[in-house]
């Protein structure tokens, strides 16, 4: 595979707050989220974005953690782990992180995470992630009310998305530009099971549609599956959409035009809403113990 | 996500489906039968829509509930699983209304037959009721149940009908008179309608007319060669039979059925151009299917027996008695083989395996629906007793009956095609022997 | 965690050989019967009266393939529990039951019982036709099917089997069922004396042993509770309901999350023992028992008793959530939820609405989803 | 007679030409993604490389029949055989005792019991979930990050029973990425998993149709040695797997053009 072009490589990014100094902070919390895809580490000075780093994630959960904690970091000056009070893990790999003092499923963290990124408006939040597609109700706090996960299937997930990015040799990054690119939207792929659609997107090529067609294809598919989730939770405004694959304009602008509601721009790399919840938490509840501790 | 009840209910949807009715008329019928099918369901569909206007009480029921009470009692009735999975089948909304029974709880696992409706009311879709009865047909838990949900999405009461499991004892029939007695309780209470026991007379006496006609209907298809019906129509009749129980037009229908086999028998033609595979059909074989049906016609392949809408047990009808209508309410209950289908295996399965034999079959289809708890469960069953006592193979097939698409249409011709060959390579070891 | 119970080491070791566990091994040794039943509207005492041990069948405690079974039962219906009975009765797993006794609840188990007998080696019992209502009519009904069972249960054997022995019978079993609901009102404490493993262990050895014996290590239970003063430190309360499920190892990873399970819903569990057979006429009394009247099965109609019922656990127990394991295919359970789901959520509990198949394992996305909802019930945003 | 069957495949086309019983050639054509290249061409590349394997002219060739999922689009073949029944006919002749023949392709998973003329008397299919087939097994070792040979060599380094879960090809990375995470799960437990995981699903499929021996399994699957060890640990039976089974479908397609 090294040598080999990696279409489904997306780009790995760092974030630091050249305003902040987190020597001023009285508390620098952080969280990691270990998703099957990628993993993200973001540090809170005082519960505001200070630093962040988005990398993917390789089959080992500690190493991944690892990987994006060592992203992060080395673009702060200074600042180590030992220097961070508190560290909550979350995501898929969050029970493996042995340097974090606690684990919070992804489900809260992206919920507490979207209320910080897109505002306490914000009720009903979508996560398209690497591995499943959730949707959470929340509250103006950011607490999780009911959540609604996809089930056991991969079909309208990031991993399928890149899955069917390698089949047509097309970078991921590109997918949603693409798919929108048309003269009029197609008919949906009847399965997005990646293993179908394979055969399904070959088939449709080599009837001569356009590889913009079939992204369009597939994404619609996508979309209509994910609007499923939205349906079941009743989407109530305002509505977030968080995790990679709301980077893809194709997928976002369809489930937008399906159900009739704009999501709300991110100001953030949608990719961090759960590792945001994580440090927010372990803000909140480092400053919970001391609290204690000073009350004792 | 909750369970709530629905505050707009808007039959737009409903009344667009029934000239979807003409449609099928127009390009499926290729029988007189077929045609009066397709008649006398918008006839249904259009009494409903005026009662429910006209202030004229309605009530719906599941599969299986004794519609001779509605006409004795003057009230206007349908079968929601019926209705809900024709319509959505070609109105081509299904996604739709199964995710609206998905959003309150109701699984892909359920039969897709018995969630339609489901969807249909949580959409508010269907006709208000002024009650819903159903009917544990023979245990199937998605008929006993689902009623309740429909009721709660519509604030409407709910009636349901047990049926003991072995129905054929004495204990079985007397349960089952009394419960027939309660439902008509039920909807008197409900529909403010009072009940007309000489109209009911006259209701069970058509029906067992029905079922007269039924029986000859049987003996012909098992003697006649080559095959006079039109594959897959069991089930239309079957529908006539339960919807229009205790009606003229159910009568004529039959008739009419009857009529038509007799004319191609005596006309020494089958309905299938040369008869190449005589098959029994195990269940039910999807109704949306008709480009399958029509490709099978090519192949010679024609659906012989369909034992659970035509294996009427002569005997059992005799004792149908008109002036006790009651009884003969629940006695038409137990004589309706469909109703076997659900009960303990032995009973339907010795259908099955008669009918095979009787008909002269060369091979038999099982495509049960998806999910159907009943059938799916006995399917390898069936096919080892088949294999044993009727000395035929079988092709085993799960296709949801709520499924049309071109796609699964393919699978299943290759499966078919595959099957045939299967059958071929019988026939000449039969030869050879 | 609190300090370990010697009565629950005698009970796991009852469970530890299951299916032949070691009381059911010593039984046959002595050359006695042993009949297995598989719904709960099969009359225990009838059997025991006969001097027979009855028997469950359910899963064990850990996730098995289902290969043997899915070669008979592969319609996309039949549920995982159905399939894994079938299962252990063609690995011969079974085989130290004489018969086996089942009723007609819902399909899942009619199509185990019909389809098992052709394919399995062990005798099966007409079944019980179980109606799916109460009422007179239906109490009646049941009534004749009980005294048939009981005939059916005499002939198989070429026994008799007498009122007086049957009164016994039933007098011992409502011991056990008044045992099991005091040891519950332990648990409505805010720091209960068990764990919802154990009690499930407890519930699981109920029918796995003679009943004397376990009446036995019932009262023993109920005194070391007593003298130890044992109490779980208080935490978050829930209900685990469902059509029934027979692995503490499940509850144990739910509880290991943070959470007390205080009560149960399953046919294992709380509808076992909810209901006493009352005095009077005992045919009468048993037929009227063993439709379950109060704590009903999902399958009866109309559904409202069980709504109440539920509603009023939720009361007594002062649950912060249930976890609704809706097991694969089980149309009565899956059609019945949204019946009570959306009234207990009005009473403030936080319903987790969960697929899972029977004797499924705590993996991936389950663990997720579960952990989800007790953060939902404990996680305290403080920002 | 000289005769061709040409198997068209999701991703290759395979062409066989035969002499009687005699194979003169045997050329296996991928597909690959380059989807750019149209079906017509793929088989036509096929053919050619067959004819020139064989060293033999075109219309030396008296029979042509094709099979497969592209079977029917073969322009130049003068019929076309199922599946199955090419399935059957070839493993018949390279396994003369077959009964149970087992077809495992990348997207689909069949069975036949056949009689000693290699004619089908009763089948089973299941193309619905890719979970029964190769698909599956592809993407479990790129969630290992190994390769199919490692990934084959890993299964046999194992004795662990560890249950997998999951219906999906992909989906079921989660379950091996947090099996992959748990303590004492080696990467050989989990291809040995997973190996059995697929296994059972075909075992069942198998069984619905009755063993009898000898059981063959044909197709690209039969190569993962792990999962033949599996599924002989279901059927409670040994399996034979022929020498090139990826063209055991276009020998049997030969065959039934020699009649």
């Amino acid at each position: 595979m090294a040598e080999k072009k990696e279409y489904f490589r997306w780009v790995e990014s760092t974030y630091v707050n050249p305003e902040m100094d987190w020597r001023k902070a009285d508390i620098i919390s952080a969280g990691i989220d270990v998703g099957s895809v990628s993993s993200q580490m973001v540090v809170l000075c005082d519960g505001q974005i200070y630093a962040y780093s988005n990398t993917r994630s390789g089959s080992s959960s500690p190493k991944s953690a690892q990987n994006a904690m060592d992203l992060c970091l080395k673009e702060i000056p200074g600042l180590t782990y030992d220097n961070i009070n508190y560290l909550i893990g979350t995501g898929y790999g969050r029970v493996n992180i042995p340097f974090a003092h606690k684990a919070i499923t992804e489900i809260s963290c992206h919920a507490l995470g979207a209320n910080y990124m897109y505002g306490p408006s914000v009720r009903t939040v979508l996560d398209m992630g690497g591995q499943d597609c959730k949707t959470i109700r929340i509250d103006e706090k950011g607490k999780c009310l009911t959540f609604l996960m996809n089930d056991k299937c991969a079909a309208g997930t990031g991993r399928g998305m890149e899955v069917f990015a390698e089949m047509l040799k097309v970078p991921v990054t590109e997918i949603g530009d693409m798919s929108l690119d048309i003269d009029e939207e197609p008919e949906a792929v009847s399965s997005t099971c990646v293993v179908f659609a394979k055969s399904e997107a070959t088939g449709l090529l080599k009837s001569g549609w356009s590889k913009n067609m079939v992204l369009a294809a597939y994404c619609k598919a996508m979309a209509t599956r994910i609007l499923e989730l939205l349906d079941r939770i009743e989407v109530e405004k305002d509505f977030a959409i968080t995790g990679g694959i709301a980077k893809n304009k194709g997928i976002v602008k369809r489930i937008e035009k399906l159900i009739g509601v704009e999501a709300l721009i991110p100001k953030y790399d949608t990719q961090i809403a759960g590792a945001l919840g994580a440090a927010m938490f372990a803000n909140a509840i480092y400053k919970k113990q001391n609290k204690n501790k000073s009350a004792a | 996500m909750k369970l709530r009840k629905i505050e707009n209910i808007d039959t737009t949807m409903f009344e667009q489906g029934i000239p979807i009715m003409a449609q099928l008329r127009d390009h499926h019928s290729t029988t007189k039968a077929e045609t009066m099918f397709y008649d006398l369901t918008i006839k249904l569909c259009n009494e409903v829509m005026s009662a429910v206007k006209g202030g004229r009480p309605f009530v719906t029921n599941v599969m299986s509930f004794p519609t001779e009470i509605y006409w004795a009692m003057d009230i206007a009735g349908i079968e929601y699983d019926f209705i809900a999975g024709m319509f959505s089948l070609y109105m081509g909304n299904k996604d739709e209304i199964f995710t609206a029974a998905k959003s309150i709880g109701i699984r892909p696992e359920i039969c897709s037959a018995q969630r339609a409706p489901i969807g249909w009311f949580a959409k508010g879709w269907f006709p208000k009721p002024n009650a819903i009865v159903n009917t544990s047909l023979c245990q199937c838990d998605n008929c006993a149940q689902n009623a309740n949900i429909m009721g709660a999405l519509y604030d409407v009461p709910v009636f349901c009908i047990t049926r003991p499991y072995l129905f054929w004892t004495q204990k079985g029939l007397d349960f089952m008179i009394e419960e027939m007695k309660a439902a008509i309780e039920f909807l008197e209470k409900t529909t403010g309608q009072k009940m007309d026991y000489d109209k009911l007379t006259e209701a069970t006496r058509l029906t067992k007319k029905q079922m007269e006609i039924s029986v000859e209907i049987h003996n012909l298809i098992k003697t006649a060669r080559p095959n006079p019906v039109k594959s897959g129509t069991g089930f239309l009749i079957h529908f006539i039979r339960m919807m229009f129980a205790g009606r003229q037009e159910g009568v004529d229908y039959c008739q009419a059925f009857l009529d038509e086999m007799k004319e191609r028998v005596a006309s020494g033609k089958g309905y299938t151009p040369e008869e190449k595979y005589r098959l029994v059909s195990c269940y039910t074989f999807p109704p949306g299917m008709h480009g399958l049906l029509d490709w099978m016609e090519t192949q010679g392949a024609t659906l012989v027996a369909e034992p659970m809408y035509h294996y009427y047990n002569e005997a059992e009808v005799a004792k149908i008695d008109p002036l006790k209508p009651i009884e003969a309410l629940a006695r038409i209950f137990y004589t309706e083989p469909y109703h076997g289908f659900y009960g303990p295996y032995e009973v339907f399965s010795d259908m099955i395996i008669n009918d095979s034999i009787q008909s002269g079959v060369d091979g038999a289809v099982n495509f049960f629906n998806t999910n159907c708890r009943m059938c799916g469960a006995v399917s390898r069953l069936i096919k080892d007793q088949l294999r044993e006592k009727a000395g035929i193979s079988t092709l085993t097939v799960d296709v949801d009956v709520m499924e049309n698409s071109a796609a699964v249409e393919e699978e299943l011709k290759k499966k078919l095609e595959q099957f045939f060959l299967v059958l071929d390579n019988a026939k000449n070891k039969r030869k050879v022997a | 965690m609190a300090e370990m119970l010697k009565t629950m080491e005698e009970i796991r070791k009852v469970n530890a050989s299951f299916p032949l566990t070691e009381p059911a091994r010593k039984w046959k040794e002595q050359g006695k019967k042993i009949v297995g039943w598989i719904c709960i509207n099969i009359p225990e005492e009838i059997i025991h009266a006969a001097g027979m041990m009855p028997f469950r069948l359910t899963g064990g405690d850990e996730e098995i393939s289902l290969d043997l079974a899915n070669e008979y039962l592969f319609g996309g219906g039949t549920c995982s529990f159905s399939r894994t009975i079938l299962e252990l009765q063609l690995r011969g797993d079974y085989g130290f039951l004489d018969c086996i006794a089942a009723a007609t609840p819902c399909e899942g188990v009619i199509r185990l019982a019909e389809v098992g007998s052709h394919y399995h080696n062990i005798p099966t019992l007409p079944l019980l036709d179980t109606p799916r209502k109460f009422n007179d009519l239906a109490y009646d009904f049941y009534q004749g099917e009980i005294v048939e069972f009981k005939q059916n249960l005499e002939n198989f054997f070429g026994i008799t089997i007498t009122d007086e022995a049957i009164a016994d019978s039933i007098k011992l079993y409502n011991k056990t069922r008044r045992e099991l609901k005091k040891l519950h009102d332990l648990m409505k404490s805010d720091t209960p004396p068990l764990t919802g493993t154990e009690m499930l262990e407890v519930l699981n050895a109920a029918v796995r042993m003679p009943r004397e014996d376990f009446n036995i290590l019932l009262e023993k239970l109920l005194k070391e509770i007593k003298s130890t003063g044992r109490a779980l430190p208080a935490q978050p309360r829930i209900m685990i309901s469902g059509a029934l499920l027979n692995t503490p190892s499940f509850i144990k990873s739910v509880e290991s999350l943070g959470v007390n399970v205080v009560v149960d819903d399953f046919c294992n569990g709380s509808r076992y023992w909810w209901e006493q057979v009352e005095e009077g006429d005992l045919w009468k009394a048993l037929a009227k028992r063993y439709l379950l009247p109060k704590c009903s099965c999902p399958r009866i109609n109309p559904p409202d008793n069980r709504t109440e019922w539920l509603s009023q656990i939720g009361k007594d127990f002062r649950l912060d959530g249930i976890i609704a394991l809706t097991m694969r295919c089980c149309a009565p359970y899956i059609l019945n939820l949204p019946m009570w789901k959306t009234r207990l959520e009005d009473e403030g509990v936080t319903v987790l609405d969960l697929d899972i198949e029977y004797g499924g394992g705590f993996s991936g996305q389950i663990r997720t989803r579960i952990e989800a909802f007790v953060e939902m019930l404990s996680l305290e945003v403080a920002i | 007679m000289i005769t061709m069957g040409i198997d068209v495949g999701a991703s290759s086309t395979k062409a066989v030409i035969m002499d009687g019983d005699k194979i003169l050639a045997k050329y296996c054509h991928m597909v690959g993604n380059e989807e750019e290249q149209n079906e017509e061409q793929v088989i036509t590349n096929a053919l050619n490389g067959a004819i020139a394997k064989a060293g033999i002219s075109r219309d030396a060739i008296g029979k042509i029949v094709a099979t497969g999922g592209g079977g029917k689009k073969v322009g130049f073949a003068d019929d076309v055989a199922t599946e199955i029944s090419s399935g059957a006919r070839g493993a018949i002749f390279e396994v003369p005792a077959s009964r149970t023949v087992v077809d495992m392709g990348a997207e689909k998973a069949a069975v036949a019991k056949c009689d000693t003329d290699g004619n089908v008397v009763d089948f089973a299919t299941n193309e619905r979930c890719a979970a029964g087939a190769g698909a599956f097994i592809e993407s479990m070792a790129r969630a290992l990050q190994s390769d199919l040979e490692t990934f084959i060599k890993l299964h046999f380094e194992s004795d662990k029973n560890i249950p997998l879960n999951a219906q999906c090809a992909v989906f079921a990375e989660s379950e091996v990425v947090s099996l992959i995470n748990t303590e004492g799960v080696t990467t050989a437990d989990i291809s040995r998993a997973i190996n059995k995981a697929v296994a059972e699903r075909c075992s069942s499929m198998i069984r619905r149709v009755g063993i009898e021996n000898t059981v063959t399994v044909i197709g690209g699957v039969s190569l993962n040695s792990g999962f033949i060890d599996g599924l002989e640990g279901f059927l409670k039976t040994k399996i034979t797997v022929p020498q090139d089974p990826i063209f055991t479908n276009a020998v049997g397609a030969a065959l039934i053009a020699q009649g």
